[in-house]
Protein backbone atom coordinates (compact mmCIF):
# COMPACT_ATOMS: atom_id res chain seq x y z
CA UNK A 1 0.00 0.00 0.00
CA UNK A 2 1.32 3.54 -1.21
CA UNK A 3 0.09 6.71 0.84
CA UNK A 4 1.12 10.20 0.10
CA UNK A 5 -0.80 12.96 2.06
CA UNK A 6 -0.64 15.85 3.86
CA UNK A 7 -1.77 14.66 7.07
CA UNK A 8 0.87 14.06 9.97
CA UNK A 9 2.61 10.02 10.06
CA UNK A 10 2.03 8.61 12.94
CA UNK A 11 4.71 5.37 12.44
CA UNK A 12 3.50 3.71 15.65
CA UNK A 13 0.08 4.19 14.53
CA UNK A 14 0.74 2.67 11.15
CA UNK A 15 3.32 -0.14 12.55
CA UNK A 16 0.19 -1.52 14.56
CA UNK A 17 -1.82 -1.84 11.53
CA UNK A 18 0.49 -2.95 9.54
CA UNK A 19 1.40 -6.05 11.84
CA UNK A 20 -2.03 -6.95 11.73
CA UNK A 21 -2.03 -9.39 8.69
CA UNK A 22 1.13 -10.81 8.68
CA UNK A 23 0.76 -14.62 7.21
CA UNK A 24 3.53 -16.34 8.46
CA UNK A 25 5.46 -13.68 8.63
CA UNK A 26 9.26 -14.13 10.73
CA UNK A 27 10.09 -10.73 9.97
CA UNK A 28 8.77 -6.67 9.81
CA UNK A 29 11.37 -4.01 9.08
CA UNK A 30 10.48 -0.62 9.41
CA UNK A 31 11.83 3.17 8.75
CA UNK A 32 10.89 6.39 9.67
CA UNK A 33 12.44 9.17 7.95
CA UNK A 34 12.06 12.42 9.79
CA UNK A 35 13.04 16.07 9.10
CA UNK A 36 16.01 17.55 10.81
CA UNK A 37 16.81 20.70 12.51
CA UNK A 38 20.37 20.58 10.87
CA UNK A 39 21.80 23.06 13.39
CA UNK A 40 23.26 25.83 11.82
CA UNK A 41 20.62 25.48 8.84
CA UNK A 42 17.89 25.84 11.85
CA UNK A 43 15.64 24.23 9.03
CA UNK A 44 11.97 24.96 10.35
CA UNK A 45 10.03 22.60 7.99
CA UNK A 46 10.37 21.14 4.58
CA UNK A 47 7.93 21.44 1.83
CA UNK A 48 7.50 18.57 -0.44
CA UNK A 49 6.30 18.80 -4.07
CA UNK A 50 4.82 16.00 -6.08
CA UNK A 51 3.56 15.35 -8.99
CA UNK A 52 0.34 13.65 -8.37
CA UNK A 53 -0.53 11.17 -11.57
CA UNK A 54 3.57 10.21 -11.97
CA UNK A 55 4.69 10.20 -8.25
CA UNK A 56 1.81 7.29 -6.89
CA UNK A 57 2.74 5.53 -10.19
CA UNK A 58 6.03 5.79 -10.00
CA UNK A 59 6.44 4.46 -6.46
CA UNK A 60 4.13 1.71 -7.36
CA UNK A 61 7.10 0.36 -9.95
CA UNK A 62 9.94 0.36 -7.43
CA UNK A 63 7.44 -1.61 -5.02
CA UNK A 64 6.59 -4.56 -7.74
CA UNK A 65 10.69 -4.44 -8.32
CA UNK A 66 11.40 -4.96 -4.92
CA UNK A 67 8.46 -8.17 -5.16
CA UNK A 68 10.49 -9.43 -7.58
CA UNK A 69 13.69 -8.88 -5.82
CA UNK A 70 12.32 -10.31 -2.33
CA UNK A 71 10.03 -13.15 -0.98
CA UNK A 72 8.44 -9.89 0.61
CA UNK A 73 4.67 -10.61 2.31
CA UNK A 74 3.42 -6.77 2.50
CA UNK A 75 5.12 -3.72 2.10
CA UNK A 76 3.79 -0.27 3.15
CA UNK A 77 4.93 2.85 1.72
CA UNK A 78 3.93 6.21 3.55
CA UNK A 79 5.20 9.84 2.19
CA UNK A 80 3.75 13.66 3.29
CA UNK A 81 3.49 16.09 0.76
CA UNK A 82 3.56 19.53 1.63
CA UNK A 83 4.65 21.53 4.61
CA UNK A 84 6.06 18.83 7.17
CA UNK A 85 7.48 20.60 10.73
CA UNK A 86 10.82 20.09 12.07
CA UNK A 87 10.97 16.93 13.65
CA UNK A 88 7.82 15.03 12.41
CA UNK A 89 7.82 11.97 10.11
CA UNK A 90 8.60 12.87 6.56
CA UNK A 91 8.23 9.22 5.15
CA UNK A 92 7.51 5.70 6.61
CA UNK A 93 8.25 2.37 5.20
CA UNK A 94 7.16 -1.05 6.26
CA UNK A 95 8.37 -4.59 4.66
CA UNK A 96 7.46 -7.89 6.15
CA UNK A 97 8.96 -11.17 4.84
CA UNK A 98 9.51 -14.84 6.53
CA UNK A 99 13.23 -14.00 7.18
CA UNK A 100 15.09 -11.00 8.20
CA UNK A 101 17.33 -10.30 5.22
CA UNK A 102 14.51 -10.56 2.64
CA UNK A 103 12.90 -7.65 4.82
CA UNK A 104 15.76 -5.55 5.81
CA UNK A 105 17.42 -5.31 2.34
CA UNK A 106 13.53 -4.46 0.71
CA UNK A 107 13.28 -1.63 3.58
CA UNK A 108 16.76 -0.21 2.61
CA UNK A 109 16.28 -0.75 -0.62
CA UNK A 110 13.10 1.75 -0.89
CA UNK A 111 14.36 4.16 1.57
CA UNK A 112 17.05 4.50 -0.92
CA UNK A 113 14.53 4.59 -3.75
CA UNK A 114 12.31 7.68 -2.01
CA UNK A 115 15.03 9.12 -1.47
CA UNK A 116 16.75 9.54 -5.16
CA UNK A 117 14.32 8.63 -7.64
CA UNK A 118 10.94 8.90 -6.45
CA UNK A 119 8.94 11.97 -8.43
CA UNK A 120 9.27 14.10 -4.74
CA UNK A 121 11.13 17.72 -4.72
CA UNK A 122 11.92 18.90 -1.46
CA UNK A 123 12.54 22.27 -0.14
CA UNK A 124 14.33 23.19 2.84
CA UNK A 125 12.27 26.19 4.98
CA UNK A 126 14.73 27.88 7.37
CA UNK A 127 15.10 31.01 9.08
CA UNK A 128 17.64 32.57 6.85
CA UNK A 129 15.98 31.38 3.67
CA UNK A 130 14.46 28.45 2.04
CA UNK A 131 16.08 25.95 -0.28
CA UNK A 132 15.46 23.64 -2.87
CA UNK A 133 17.43 20.50 -1.60
CA UNK A 134 18.98 17.56 -3.89
CA UNK A 135 19.89 14.24 -2.56
CA UNK A 136 23.32 14.20 -0.77
CA UNK A 137 26.27 12.43 -2.72
CA UNK A 138 26.19 9.31 -0.25
CA UNK A 139 22.29 8.94 -1.15
CA UNK A 140 23.28 8.24 -4.91
CA UNK A 141 26.19 6.00 -3.87
CA UNK A 142 23.61 3.79 -1.48
CA UNK A 143 21.00 3.66 -4.23
CA UNK A 144 23.89 2.50 -6.75
CA UNK A 145 24.35 -0.44 -4.22
CA UNK A 146 21.34 -2.23 -5.64
CA UNK A 147 22.14 -2.30 -9.20
CA UNK B 1 -3.47 23.09 -27.05
CA UNK B 2 -0.23 21.92 -24.66
CA UNK B 3 -0.63 22.14 -21.55
CA UNK B 4 3.43 21.79 -19.65
CA UNK B 5 3.55 21.30 -16.17
CA UNK B 6 6.43 22.31 -13.80
CA UNK B 7 7.59 20.56 -10.54
CA UNK B 8 9.92 21.92 -7.55
CA UNK B 9 12.63 24.27 -8.05
CA UNK B 10 10.59 24.78 -11.79
CA UNK B 11 7.39 25.75 -10.39
CA UNK B 12 8.61 28.29 -8.31
CA UNK B 13 10.21 30.35 -11.93
CA UNK B 14 7.50 29.06 -13.98
CA UNK B 15 4.43 28.51 -11.90
CA UNK B 16 2.55 25.33 -11.87
CA UNK B 17 1.14 25.08 -15.11
CA UNK B 18 1.63 26.87 -18.86
CA UNK B 19 -0.52 25.87 -21.75
CA UNK B 20 1.26 26.42 -25.12
CA UNK B 21 -1.01 26.23 -28.45
CA UNK B 22 0.83 24.51 -31.00
CA UNK B 23 0.83 23.99 -34.64
CA UNK B 24 2.70 20.68 -35.57
CA UNK B 25 3.36 17.64 -34.45
CA UNK B 26 6.71 18.87 -32.71
CA UNK B 27 8.85 17.06 -29.97
CA UNK B 28 9.26 17.53 -26.28
CA UNK B 29 13.12 19.03 -26.45
CA UNK B 30 11.20 21.74 -29.20
CA UNK B 31 8.94 22.58 -26.47
CA UNK B 32 11.53 23.47 -24.28
CA UNK B 33 13.67 24.87 -26.68
CA UNK B 34 11.17 27.00 -27.65
CA UNK B 35 10.07 27.57 -23.71
CA UNK B 36 13.92 28.05 -23.23
CA UNK B 37 14.34 31.30 -26.09
CA UNK B 38 10.98 33.09 -24.30
CA UNK B 39 12.35 32.73 -20.96
CA UNK B 40 15.67 33.57 -19.65
CA UNK B 41 15.46 32.42 -15.93
CA UNK B 42 14.02 28.80 -17.24
CA UNK B 43 16.90 28.72 -19.54
CA UNK B 44 19.57 29.37 -16.96
CA UNK B 45 17.80 26.71 -14.50
CA UNK B 46 17.07 23.73 -16.67
CA UNK B 47 20.99 24.14 -17.90
CA UNK B 48 22.04 23.46 -14.40
CA UNK B 49 20.16 20.55 -13.80
CA UNK B 50 19.67 16.71 -15.41
CA UNK B 51 15.98 17.67 -15.79
CA UNK B 52 13.38 14.45 -17.13
CA UNK B 53 10.04 14.84 -18.70
CA UNK B 54 6.62 13.09 -18.77
CA UNK B 55 4.70 13.44 -21.62
CA UNK B 56 0.94 11.91 -20.05
CA UNK B 57 2.36 11.06 -16.74
CA UNK B 58 4.52 8.39 -18.51
CA UNK B 59 8.00 9.23 -17.98
CA UNK B 60 10.29 9.40 -21.33
CA UNK B 61 13.14 10.70 -23.74
CA UNK B 62 13.65 13.82 -24.84
CA UNK B 63 12.89 13.45 -28.35
CA UNK B 64 9.64 12.13 -27.27
CA UNK B 65 6.37 13.48 -30.08
CA UNK B 66 4.25 15.74 -28.37
CA UNK B 67 0.59 16.62 -30.17
CA UNK B 68 -2.12 18.35 -29.74
CA UNK B 69 -4.12 17.62 -26.18
CA UNK B 70 -0.27 16.22 -24.46
CA UNK B 71 0.06 16.98 -21.22
CA UNK B 72 4.18 17.25 -20.39
CA UNK B 73 5.55 17.50 -16.77
CA UNK B 74 9.27 18.95 -16.49
CA UNK B 75 10.82 17.22 -14.07
CA UNK B 76 13.88 18.45 -11.88
CA UNK B 77 15.99 16.20 -9.87
CA UNK B 78 13.84 13.86 -7.61
CA UNK B 79 14.86 14.38 -3.70
CA UNK B 80 12.27 12.74 -1.31
CA UNK B 81 12.51 11.07 2.10
CA UNK C 1 17.61 0.30 26.69
CA UNK C 2 17.67 -3.61 26.91
CA UNK C 3 14.29 -5.39 28.49
CA UNK C 4 13.88 -9.13 28.73
CA UNK C 5 10.90 -10.26 30.16
CA UNK C 6 8.21 -12.92 29.62
CA UNK C 7 5.48 -10.13 28.97
CA UNK C 8 4.20 -9.77 25.69
CA UNK C 9 6.05 -7.74 23.26
CA UNK C 10 3.91 -4.48 21.71
CA UNK C 11 5.71 -3.27 18.94
CA UNK C 12 4.10 -0.30 18.19
CA UNK C 13 3.81 0.83 21.48
CA UNK C 14 6.89 0.10 21.67
CA UNK C 15 7.70 2.66 18.44
CA UNK C 16 5.87 4.92 19.88
CA UNK C 17 8.34 5.05 23.17
CA UNK C 18 11.13 4.89 21.39
CA UNK C 19 9.96 8.09 19.18
CA UNK C 20 9.57 10.31 22.01
CA UNK C 21 13.08 11.77 23.02
CA UNK C 22 14.50 11.47 19.14
CA UNK C 23 17.15 14.99 19.47
CA UNK C 24 18.27 15.87 15.81
CA UNK C 25 17.50 12.16 14.40
CA UNK C 26 16.83 11.70 10.82
CA UNK C 27 16.03 8.17 11.21
CA UNK C 28 14.53 5.51 13.12
CA UNK C 29 14.98 1.73 11.91
CA UNK C 30 13.05 -0.67 14.05
CA UNK C 31 12.86 -4.80 13.65
CA UNK C 32 10.34 -7.38 14.71
CA UNK C 33 10.88 -10.70 14.54
CA UNK C 34 7.66 -13.22 15.04
CA UNK C 35 7.29 -16.54 16.03
CA UNK C 36 6.64 -18.65 12.71
CA UNK C 37 4.14 -21.87 12.07
CA UNK C 38 6.39 -23.12 9.54
CA UNK C 39 4.49 -24.89 7.66
CA UNK C 40 4.87 -28.64 7.83
CA UNK C 41 6.29 -28.30 11.16
CA UNK C 42 3.26 -26.74 12.98
CA UNK C 43 5.19 -24.83 15.28
CA UNK C 44 2.68 -23.78 18.16
CA UNK C 45 5.31 -21.73 20.59
CA UNK C 46 9.52 -20.72 21.35
CA UNK C 47 10.30 -21.43 24.46
CA UNK C 48 13.31 -18.75 25.41
CA UNK C 49 15.55 -19.61 27.89
CA UNK C 50 18.44 -17.36 28.78
CA UNK C 51 20.97 -16.95 31.56
CA UNK C 52 19.80 -13.93 33.99
CA UNK C 53 22.92 -12.51 35.04
CA UNK C 54 24.97 -13.34 31.52
CA UNK C 55 22.78 -12.27 29.40
CA UNK C 56 21.86 -8.81 30.03
CA UNK C 57 25.40 -7.60 30.00
CA UNK C 58 26.35 -9.74 27.03
CA UNK C 59 23.65 -8.15 25.28
CA UNK C 60 25.19 -4.52 26.77
CA UNK C 61 28.29 -5.32 25.14
CA UNK C 62 26.88 -5.84 21.85
CA UNK C 63 25.04 -2.11 22.38
CA UNK C 64 27.96 -0.48 23.21
CA UNK C 65 29.78 -2.31 20.11
CA UNK C 66 27.07 -0.87 17.97
CA UNK C 67 27.40 2.66 19.57
CA UNK C 68 31.11 2.60 18.71
CA UNK C 69 30.69 1.79 15.46
CA UNK C 70 27.82 3.90 14.15
CA UNK C 71 26.58 7.33 15.05
CA UNK C 72 23.67 6.68 17.19
CA UNK C 73 21.53 8.34 19.28
CA UNK C 74 19.51 5.79 20.67
CA UNK C 75 19.01 1.90 20.80
CA UNK C 76 15.96 -0.33 22.57
CA UNK C 77 16.58 -4.33 22.66
CA UNK C 78 13.31 -5.92 24.05
CA UNK C 79 13.96 -9.86 23.99
CA UNK C 80 11.17 -12.33 25.36
CA UNK C 81 12.13 -14.87 27.60
CA UNK C 82 9.79 -17.90 28.54
CA UNK C 83 6.70 -19.22 26.43
CA UNK C 84 6.48 -17.48 23.13
CA UNK C 85 3.13 -18.76 21.02
CA UNK C 86 3.13 -18.46 17.39
CA UNK C 87 2.54 -15.15 15.66
CA UNK C 88 4.20 -13.29 18.39
CA UNK C 89 7.55 -10.78 18.49
CA UNK C 90 9.67 -12.57 20.13
CA UNK C 91 12.41 -9.82 19.52
CA UNK C 92 12.05 -5.81 18.90
CA UNK C 93 15.17 -3.78 17.96
CA UNK C 94 15.54 0.01 17.52
CA UNK C 95 18.01 2.39 16.57
CA UNK C 96 18.02 6.03 15.77
CA UNK C 97 20.64 8.18 13.98
CA UNK C 98 21.20 11.13 12.08
CA UNK C 99 21.22 9.80 8.76
CA UNK C 100 19.83 6.63 7.87
CA UNK C 101 22.44 4.00 6.94
CA UNK C 102 23.66 3.91 10.78
CA UNK C 103 20.37 3.23 11.90
CA UNK C 104 19.72 0.51 9.45
CA UNK C 105 23.14 -0.88 9.97
CA UNK C 106 22.75 -0.71 13.12
CA UNK C 107 19.34 -2.38 13.60
CA UNK C 108 20.93 -5.54 11.11
CA UNK C 109 23.93 -5.36 12.88
CA UNK C 110 22.02 -6.08 16.67
CA UNK C 111 19.65 -8.33 15.19
CA UNK C 112 22.31 -10.88 13.50
CA UNK C 113 24.00 -10.25 16.99
CA UNK C 114 20.91 -11.64 18.81
CA UNK C 115 20.39 -14.96 16.29
CA UNK C 116 23.57 -16.24 16.77
CA UNK C 117 25.63 -14.61 19.95
CA UNK C 118 23.34 -13.48 22.46
CA UNK C 119 23.17 -15.96 25.70
CA UNK C 120 19.02 -17.35 24.64
CA UNK C 121 18.05 -21.07 23.81
CA UNK C 122 15.16 -21.65 21.63
CA UNK C 123 13.15 -24.50 22.01
CA UNK C 124 10.39 -25.09 18.90
CA UNK C 125 7.83 -26.84 20.37
CA UNK C 126 5.42 -28.16 17.99
CA UNK C 127 2.40 -31.00 17.30
CA UNK C 128 4.95 -33.43 16.66
CA UNK C 129 7.35 -32.54 19.51
CA UNK C 130 9.73 -29.65 20.89
CA UNK C 131 13.34 -29.66 19.46
CA UNK C 132 15.37 -27.52 20.60
CA UNK C 133 16.71 -25.06 17.55
CA UNK C 134 20.65 -23.74 16.53
CA UNK C 135 20.75 -20.37 14.27
CA UNK C 136 20.76 -21.47 10.00
CA UNK C 137 24.15 -21.65 8.23
CA UNK C 138 22.75 -18.33 7.19
CA UNK C 139 22.61 -16.84 10.25
CA UNK C 140 26.11 -17.25 10.88
CA UNK C 141 27.12 -15.61 7.26
CA UNK C 142 25.05 -12.80 8.25
CA UNK C 143 26.83 -12.26 11.62
CA UNK C 144 30.08 -12.76 9.87
CA UNK C 145 29.22 -9.55 7.80
CA UNK C 146 30.12 -7.05 10.40
CA UNK C 147 33.55 -9.13 11.10
CA UNK D 1 30.46 -26.42 47.08
CA UNK D 2 30.63 -25.32 43.16
CA UNK D 3 27.29 -24.29 41.73
CA UNK D 4 27.03 -25.49 37.87
CA UNK D 5 24.23 -23.91 35.99
CA UNK D 6 23.05 -25.50 32.68
CA UNK D 7 21.15 -23.78 30.10
CA UNK D 8 19.16 -24.66 26.88
CA UNK D 9 19.41 -28.52 26.01
CA UNK D 10 21.38 -29.53 28.70
CA UNK D 11 18.90 -27.81 31.41
CA UNK D 12 16.88 -30.60 29.47
CA UNK D 13 19.13 -33.34 29.96
CA UNK D 14 20.75 -32.36 34.05
CA UNK D 15 18.37 -29.72 35.49
CA UNK D 16 18.98 -26.03 35.94
CA UNK D 17 21.51 -26.53 38.54
CA UNK D 18 23.97 -28.98 40.47
CA UNK D 19 25.73 -28.50 43.33
CA UNK D 20 29.46 -30.25 43.40
CA UNK D 21 31.56 -30.46 46.13
CA UNK D 22 35.49 -29.93 45.70
CA UNK D 23 38.85 -30.41 47.35
CA UNK D 24 41.53 -28.48 45.81
CA UNK D 25 41.77 -25.82 43.17
CA UNK D 26 40.27 -27.04 39.58
CA UNK D 27 39.44 -25.79 36.03
CA UNK D 28 36.42 -25.99 34.80
CA UNK D 29 37.05 -28.32 32.02
CA UNK D 30 38.85 -30.38 34.55
CA UNK D 31 35.07 -30.58 36.33
CA UNK D 32 33.41 -31.17 32.98
CA UNK D 33 35.46 -34.06 32.60
CA UNK D 34 34.56 -35.38 35.82
CA UNK D 35 30.70 -34.69 35.17
CA UNK D 36 31.03 -36.81 31.69
CA UNK D 37 33.22 -39.53 34.05
CA UNK D 38 29.28 -39.37 35.76
CA UNK D 39 26.92 -39.02 33.20
CA UNK D 40 26.60 -40.64 29.93
CA UNK D 41 23.71 -38.74 28.82
CA UNK D 42 25.46 -35.39 29.29
CA UNK D 43 29.17 -36.49 27.88
CA UNK D 44 26.66 -37.73 24.71
CA UNK D 45 25.10 -33.97 24.30
CA UNK D 46 28.44 -31.99 25.41
CA UNK D 47 30.84 -33.55 22.29
CA UNK D 48 27.74 -32.83 19.97
CA UNK D 49 28.32 -29.21 20.71
CA UNK D 50 30.82 -25.90 20.83
CA UNK D 51 30.19 -25.30 24.25
CA UNK D 52 30.83 -22.02 25.69
CA UNK D 53 31.45 -21.52 30.01
CA UNK D 54 30.92 -19.00 32.25
CA UNK D 55 32.50 -18.27 35.66
CA UNK D 56 30.28 -16.64 38.12
CA UNK D 57 29.11 -14.63 34.78
CA UNK D 58 32.07 -13.85 32.80
CA UNK D 59 32.22 -16.19 29.56
CA UNK D 60 35.79 -17.53 29.53
CA UNK D 61 37.92 -20.22 28.96
CA UNK D 62 37.39 -23.52 29.86
CA UNK D 63 41.15 -23.95 31.33
CA UNK D 64 39.92 -21.52 34.03
CA UNK D 65 40.12 -21.51 37.43
CA UNK D 66 37.33 -22.81 39.44
CA UNK D 67 37.67 -22.15 43.27
CA UNK D 68 35.10 -22.95 46.32
CA UNK D 69 32.20 -20.73 46.11
CA UNK D 70 32.59 -19.94 42.19
CA UNK D 71 29.70 -20.51 40.01
CA UNK D 72 30.00 -21.93 36.68
CA UNK D 73 27.29 -21.82 33.67
CA UNK D 74 27.89 -24.32 30.66
CA UNK D 75 26.48 -22.69 27.51
CA UNK D 76 25.02 -24.42 24.66
CA UNK D 77 25.22 -22.53 21.33
CA UNK D 78 23.07 -19.63 21.30
CA UNK D 79 19.90 -19.17 19.69
CA UNK D 80 17.79 -15.83 19.64
CA UNK D 81 15.58 -13.53 17.73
Amino acid sequence: MIILAPDPINPAALAAEFNKSLGDAGAIATFTGLVRREGEKQVEALFIDHAPAITQSEISRAVSEAQNRWPLIRTKIVHRIGRVAVGDPVAFVATSAMHRRAAFEACDFLMDYLKTDAPFWKKQIGRTGDEWIEPRAADYTDRDRWR
Amino acid sequence: MVRIFFYGPLADIMGRERAVSMSAETTVRQMMESLCGEDAEFKAAISLMRVQFAVNDVIGPADAPVKDGDEIAVLPPFSGG
